[in-house]
């Protein structure tokens, strides 16, 4: 029995290795060990000031800090019983939505895109495709931009804190962005065209696929949580009802499962269940990749956050155009310390995130609980590798261990969130 | 105080260095160099005199600038020479460069020896370390102009033999007669024939007319209290005394602040004081 | 020759690292000057053997960490710590304070053979020696692109060591003790322009303490404006609990 | 000089006449304080405020500036041009005013800064008159009266204003953009007790009398310990400081490292390195020793070299100071000995 490994995967968030069994050609098992070490994030808020919540697990994760900052933000808040205004909602929405941008673009073009051009790292690239490379890092640049427009830096938002905004950016700063959102239009479509036009395999998810939805607006930052095959849909903050999470010997990563079936959350969840609320030209965009919604083909994730980088541009200039236009105030509420629980949900980058936590008296915090996107994946992520390496034996060694890589990829896994 | 003649003409900004070319490059010791340039443009380079105890402002883009005493003598032309110590930032930069690289200079900048009133007198000079580098300029010149001063007695000191500067000169001149010089070190190696011990202790050997002496002293600044007791001990007034400091600076025309001493500025009303001056210096010595 | 650079993420939210390709106007340029050979964030491919500059995200959390750091610290000319869990353990070390085993154990309960080897959370700072740091969580874009033009060429650190208000008053904040806020600009480490201050939001210390700092002088400030020394450290304990801090 | 005087009502016009020729910047509301801003509309000023955060001098040196832009390739200069925009600043108070004189001395005297000249070449000052509050002490020093050193100056004489011309400029100005008339000895009457009453409006009178002398004689005294101890060696007060110009020049060099800027920045001499230099040695290494400078520079060293102290007043730095540590303070422990 040989035993093959990919030791730290690269191009993704936080540390994996990949070992593939296989006996006689045939590939008896396989599995992502998660060795990203644990750094206990659940236990380092118990005993800490309920506002201090929100700094700690902001830096779970430096790539979708947003979403956690405003998720302990949210779970904070339900457990206070604060409500916030819809001028504030809004910033955190463009705050969250924002950073879609500058992840995307990073994942795609940055981690991705390496994959079907076979090279090892976008700095050949740089050479081969400067365009290429330049208009990844224009979308990035204005993804990061905006959300350090908004919440005062790229990574680990300074203004978005319990009950509203510290600061808000002056209009003419808004308006500016506005127009440079309509500008990268053709930028985030040509994304769409390129990684739809990437061959990738016939392969179906063993798993079922969740994702918030609001009926108002395309799911980012609230809603329910829907599931697609199972065809429900509950308040998110019953999280803990029906996810269960397993702990399991080869992974710092907890494993997760709902109705007992591993699950997919991410871009493609999100499209299956949402599409219908996307913007008019991610809609375009989306029709014209041809990937048929809904899709169950796990490499298709690529394309669909092609499609959310076309949505968020355009709906992200919509949102400053409300608010320039709404008035009202994002001056955080004033609010009383008390005892409670609260859960917070918003859709990440990566799928859907959910933050809970119990405050005493004291306003200290007792209790915390954090799933995170990939945490979700992982379970799901292994069935599809077992599902799908003995669809790929045939190919030498290298290739079959990088046709793995890339599914892995293709979740856009972030370890450390996983973990935490 | 002689400034570059560029400064006095309005509209120069006398925080611009003027590029320089190292034209020769004398390994010293492990840690000193000594560099000699050559102002590149011709005016300024015709326009710059100084006295004895002057510095420049050394600039290496990107590294930043140093305050450097110049060593040459101010009869000698269209050179200046400096004495470096690798020290940090700025002086590492220079000891790597090569010659024919271009520095920039400012200056010079400060109050340099009262020559004029030194002149017909004795001349005692003590220096530590480092210290001999402004009163390298100060001995040179004297030399230069040697039948204008009386007596002239030298007293340097050094931690060892290796960190001797100038030895080759000085080995010379010891046999001199016109002038008195006597070095010293702590640490003395298996070559070492002079003498052993503090810089403070060859004011046994020395005989001076206090009267008639004028006493200069530069080195690290533990040591101007111990030279000028035994200057005072020899009876030599506080105000034919000598001393040149060293603080920090970031300009070297009085705007910075950070050359503080006492309610002067090293900078512009140093970095040579009179003794006298200095002891009303708070924190000076 | 360009200088061979390698970046390490040990335990961490991969921030910093986050914040080293958001130099987008100068990505491509400063990549011109070094030759990179290994960023597992980025690209594939195993860690050289040698190298001369290694740039270190991350506080180590485990043996291999550990280990790993010696070996760094043999290898490269020059080791840089960047972000608050590097220098002086930042979030990271919170699990410190909670204790290892009980955040262990709360986490996973006493199932799985998960996060065996596991230390508690060390600064690279503690560990070995490191020539150049750029704290704060996460780093600056630029003030990590000056280090590391410092560092290429051969000048010392000169991260500030002062606190951080007079930044504070150049950007002509009205002070968050006058409206009764908890700020710690009085001693954590300047050099971040007050950016946290200025939007808006007292500072919460994560540039770690500065060494010029004057800890019980600040107790005064602290107490007298009504928050009491136990208050003070433990927001202060948020970017330090590794560090001691006597007010 | 010459008088006019000016109804109250006028102002907006003479604001707008000055920004229809000049930038106009002056006291505006800032979270509560007041800063030195643009002012895009004469309802922006407001010239009942007390102090501004930071003083004017972040106008004409600002906290950080680039001198010149270099070549590293062949170590030259490649711009070392100040652009300085024409503008007016509106509602000084004479302490500002006082201090940006001193100022002058250090940047305007030998070895003139380019950088501070060209700003403070192409800026008009219009002064006001103020109102004494708890922290200021003018009076102290005779900065509560400005003489020279503006271009027009209001005071305040309920419905009108007081005006005094100091440059042709300013008459030019005062001319072309608001109506003003002759002043009558009612009005040089009323100016006088305004006058007065101003300066009997300070909470107290510090004898500054033996400050030099009192400063050398108690240099060794403890009383610079226990401020020492206190200090929190942060420099706010150097930083709101109108007559603190300590500064630090760095190097940037640009991503490519080919070329660069040289910096300059505030600086203080409260911080521990101000005065370090090379191989180890600190001339200033204790905080107690820190904090006796600033006094020592400002109250003695500065005033060995111009015959003035190196402070107006304004009491920004107590303002700023979370220790508490104030020039005020300092003088009385001079003279009786003991910090409270
Ligand atoms: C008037 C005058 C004349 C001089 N003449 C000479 C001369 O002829 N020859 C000569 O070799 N030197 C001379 N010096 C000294 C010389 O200026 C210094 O050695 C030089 O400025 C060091 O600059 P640098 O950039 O090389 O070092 P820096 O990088 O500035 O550092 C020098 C050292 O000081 C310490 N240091 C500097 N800044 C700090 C800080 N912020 N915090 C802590 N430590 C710090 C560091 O430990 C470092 O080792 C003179 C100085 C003066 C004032
Ligand atoms: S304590 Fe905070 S708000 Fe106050 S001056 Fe210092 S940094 Fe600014
Ligand atoms: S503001 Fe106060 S505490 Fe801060 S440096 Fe100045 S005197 Fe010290
Ligand atoms: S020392 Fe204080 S009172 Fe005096 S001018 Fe400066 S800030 Fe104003």
């Amino acid at each position: 029995m040989a035993l093959l490994t990919v030791e730290h995967v690269a191009r993704i968030e936080g540390h994996g290795t990949i070992s593939v069994e296989v006996e006689n050609g045939e590939v008896r098992d396989i599995t992502m060990d998660v060795v990203e070490p644990a750094r206990f994030f659940e236990s380092m808020v118990v005993g800490r000031r309920f506002d201090e919540v929100p700094l700690i697990t902001s830096r779970i994760c430096g790539i979708c800090s947003p979403n956690h900052a405003l998720t302990s933000v949210k779970a904070v808040e339900a457990a206070l019983g604060i409500e916030v205004s819809e001028r504030t909602t809004l910033m955190r929405k463009l705050l969250v939505y924002a950073s879609y941008l500058q992840n995307h673009a990073t994942h795609l073009y940055v981690f991705a895109a390496p994959d079907f051009v076979g090279l090892p790292s976008v700095f050949p690239l740089a050479e081969t495709h400067p365009e290429v490379v330049e208009r990844a890092l224009r979308i990035k640049k204005l993804g990061n931009d905006l959300t350090a427009l908004v919440g005062g830096r790229p990574v680990h938002p300074v203004t978005a804190v319990i009950g509203g905004f510290t600061k808000e950016p002056d209009p003419w700063q808004l308006g500016i962005f506005a127009d440079m959102l309509r500008e990268v239009a053709t930028d985030v479509a040509e994304t769409v065209s390129l990684f739809s036009a990437f061959p990738v395999p016939d392969f179906s998810t063993t798993g079922d696929m969740l994702a918030l939805r609001d009926d108002k607006d395309y799911a980012i930052f609230d809603g329910e949580t829907v599931s697609l095959e199972g065809g429900w849909r509950r308040p998110a903050a019953e999280y803990r009802e029906f996810i269960r999470e397993e702990i399991v010997a080869h992974s710092n990563a907890k494993h997760s499962t709902v109705d007992g079936r591993t699950f997919m959350v991410g871009s493609l969840p999100r499209l299956n269940i949402s599409s219908d609320l996307l913007t008019p030209r991610a809609k375009d965009c989306l029709r014209a990749a041809r990937i048929g919604i809904a899709s169950r083909n796990t490499f298709h994730n690529n394309v669909c956050q092609a499609v959310e980088l076309v949505d968020a541009s355009e709906r992200c200039a919509g949102y400053i155009e409300d608010l320039l236009d709404m008035g009202g105030d994002t001056t955080p509420v004033p609010y009383a310390i008390r005892a409670g629980d609260g859960v917070g949900a918003s859709e990440a980058p990566r799928g859907t995130l959910y933050h809970s936590y119990s405050i005493d008296d004291d306003g200290l915090v007792s209790d915390g609980d954090v799933i995170t996107p990939t945490a979700q994946n992982l379970a799901n992520l292994e069935a599809d590798m077992r599902a799908f390496a003995p669809t790929v034996t045939d190919l030498p060694r290298e290739e079959f261990l990088l046709a793995i890589e890339q599914l892995v990829r293709a979740y856009d896994p972030c370890l450390s969130c996983s973990v935490h | 105080m002689k400034t570059a003649l560029a400064y006095q003409q309005a509209g120069v900004n006398p925080y611009r260095p003027w590029p320089a070319r190292i034209t020769s490059i004398l390994d010293l010791t492990e840690k000193e160099k000594l560099f000699e340039l050559r102002i590149i443009d011709d005016e300024v380079r015709g326009a710059f005199s100084f006295d004895s105890g002057q510095f420049v402002e050394l600039s290496i883009f990107g590294v930043g600038e140093a305050p450097i005493s110049i060593s040459s003598a101010p009869s000698k032309q269209g050179f200046i020479e400096l004495c470096v110590r690798e020290a940090g930032d700025v002086t590492s930069a220079l000891h790597a460069k090569r010659c024919g690289d271009i520095v920039g200079i400012r200056g010079p900048f400060g109050r340099g020896f009262p020559m004029q009133e030194m002149k017909g007198h004795d001349v005692l000079l003590v220096a530590g370390g480092l210290g001999i580098a402004p009163l390298k300029s100060l001995i040179n010149h004297i030399h230069d102009e040697r039948h204008e001063f009386g007596k002239v007695t030298i007293l340097y000191g050094a931690r060892n033999p290796d960190e001797i500067l100038f030895r080759y000169q000085f080995d010379m001149w010891k046999h001199r007669d016109d002038f008195e010089l006597i070095l010293t070190v702590d640490v003395p190696d298996d070559t070492w024939t002079d003498e052993v011990g503090r810089v403070t202790r060859l004011f046994e050997m020395i005989e001076i007319d206090p009267k008639k002496t004028y006493g200069a002293i530069c080195g690290p600044p533990v040591m101007y209290r111990y030279v000028i007791d035994e200057m005072r001990r020899k009876e030599m007034d506080v105000d034919r005394i000598y001393v040149s400091f060293e603080r920090r600076m970031k300009c070297g025309i009085g705007k910075c602040g950070h050359c503080g001493v006492g309610h002067q500025y090293t900078c512009i009303d140093g970095p040579v004081f009179n003794y006298w001056e200095a002891m009303n210096l708070q924190e000076a010595i | 020759m360009a200088p061979r650079v390698v970046v390490i993420g040990l335990a961490s939210d991969f921030g910093c690292q986050v914040q080293m390709t958001n130099i987008e106007d100068h990505l491509l340029e400063v990549l011109g000057l070094i030759d990179l050979t290994y960023w597992q964030l980025a690209s594939s491919g195993h860690m050289p053997d040698e190298y001369d500059v290694a740039i270190v995200e991350g506080a180590a959390t485990t043996q291999e960490h550990l280990d790993l750091l010696r070996r760094v610290r043999e290898t490269a000319g020059v080791v840089i710590a960047i972000g608050s869990c590097a220098v002086t353990g930042g979030i990271s070390a919170i699990a410190n304070a909670a204790g290892i085993e009980e955040g262990f154990a709360l986490v996973y309960g006493e199932r799985g053979r998960v996060a065996l080897g596991r230390v508690a959370p060390a600064s690279v700072v503690s560990v070995i020696d490191v020539d150049y740091i750029v704290p704060g969580c996460p780093i600056d874009t630029d003030e990590f692109l000056h280090v590391l033009s410092r560092a290429l060429h051969g000048l010392r650190d000169k991260t500030p060591r002062q606190p951080m208000c007079f930044a504070c008053k150049t950007r002509e904040n009205v002070c968050f003790f006058e409206k009764g806020q908890l700020c710690l600009g009085v001693v954590t480490r300047s050099g971040c322009h007050a950016r946290c201050v200025t939007l808006g939001r007292p500072c919460t210390g994560c540039r770690g303490i500065a060494p010029e700092a004057n800890l019980p002088a600040a107790r005064i400030v602290f107490e007298d404006h009504g928050f009491d020394a136990e208050r003070a450290l433990s927001y202060i304990s948020l970017y330090n609990t590794n560090e001691e801090v006597v007010l | 000089m010459f008088f006019r005087i000016m109804d109250r009502s006028r102002m907006p016009d003479l604001v707008r006449g000055l920004a229809a020729e000049y930038e106009v910047i002056g006291p505006i509301a800032k979270d509560g304080k007041f800063v030195f801003g643009k002012v895009e509309d004469p309802s922006d000023l407001r010239l009942d405020y007390d102090t501004t955060l930071l003083p004017p001098k972040k106008l004409f040196f600002p906290p950080e500036e680039q001198m010149m832009r270099f070549r590293v390739a062949d170590n030259e200069v490649v711009d070392d041009e100040v652009y300085a925009a024409p503008r007016v600043v509106f509602g000084l108070h004479s302490c500002d005013i006082n201090g940006l004189l001193l100022m002058d001395n250090v940047f305007m005297r030998d070895y003139e800064d380019p950088y501070y000249r060209a700003r403070r070449e192409s800026t008009l000052l219009v002064g006001v008159s103020c109102t004494s509050s708890e922290t200021c002490f003018c009076n102290a020093w005779g900065t509560d009266e400005v003489h020279w050193g503006f271009d027009i100056f209001l005071t305040d004489l309920g419905d009108r204003y007081f005006v005094s011309v100091q440059s042709v400029k300013g008459a030019e100005l005062l001319d072309r953009h608001v109506e003003s008339r002759e002043i009558t000895s009612e009005d040089t009457e009323e100016f006088q007790s305004v006058t007065a009453a101003f300066k009997d409006s300070f909470s107290e009178t510090l004898d500054t009398s033996q400050l030099p002398l009192l400063l050398d004689a108690k240099f060794n005294s403890p009383m610079w310990d226990e401020l020492g101890d206190r200090c929190l060696s942060c420099g706010a007060c150097s930083m709101v400081c109108p007559t603190c110009y300590c500064f630090d020049v760095v190097d940037r060099l640009a991503p490519d490292q080919k070329s660069g800027a040289r910096e300059r920045r505030w600086d203080s001499c409260q911080f521990g390195e101000f005065a370090a230099v090379a191989h180890g040695q600190n001339f200033r290494e204790s905080r107690a020793s820190r904090v006796k400078y600033r006094y020592y520079h400002k109250q003695w060293g500065y005033l060995s070299k111009f015959e003035r102290v190196l402070c107006v007043g304004c009491g920004r730095c107590q303002r700023a100071c979370l220790a508490g540590i104030s020039p005020r303070e300092v003088v009385k422990a001079l003279e009786t000995g003991g910090v409270q």
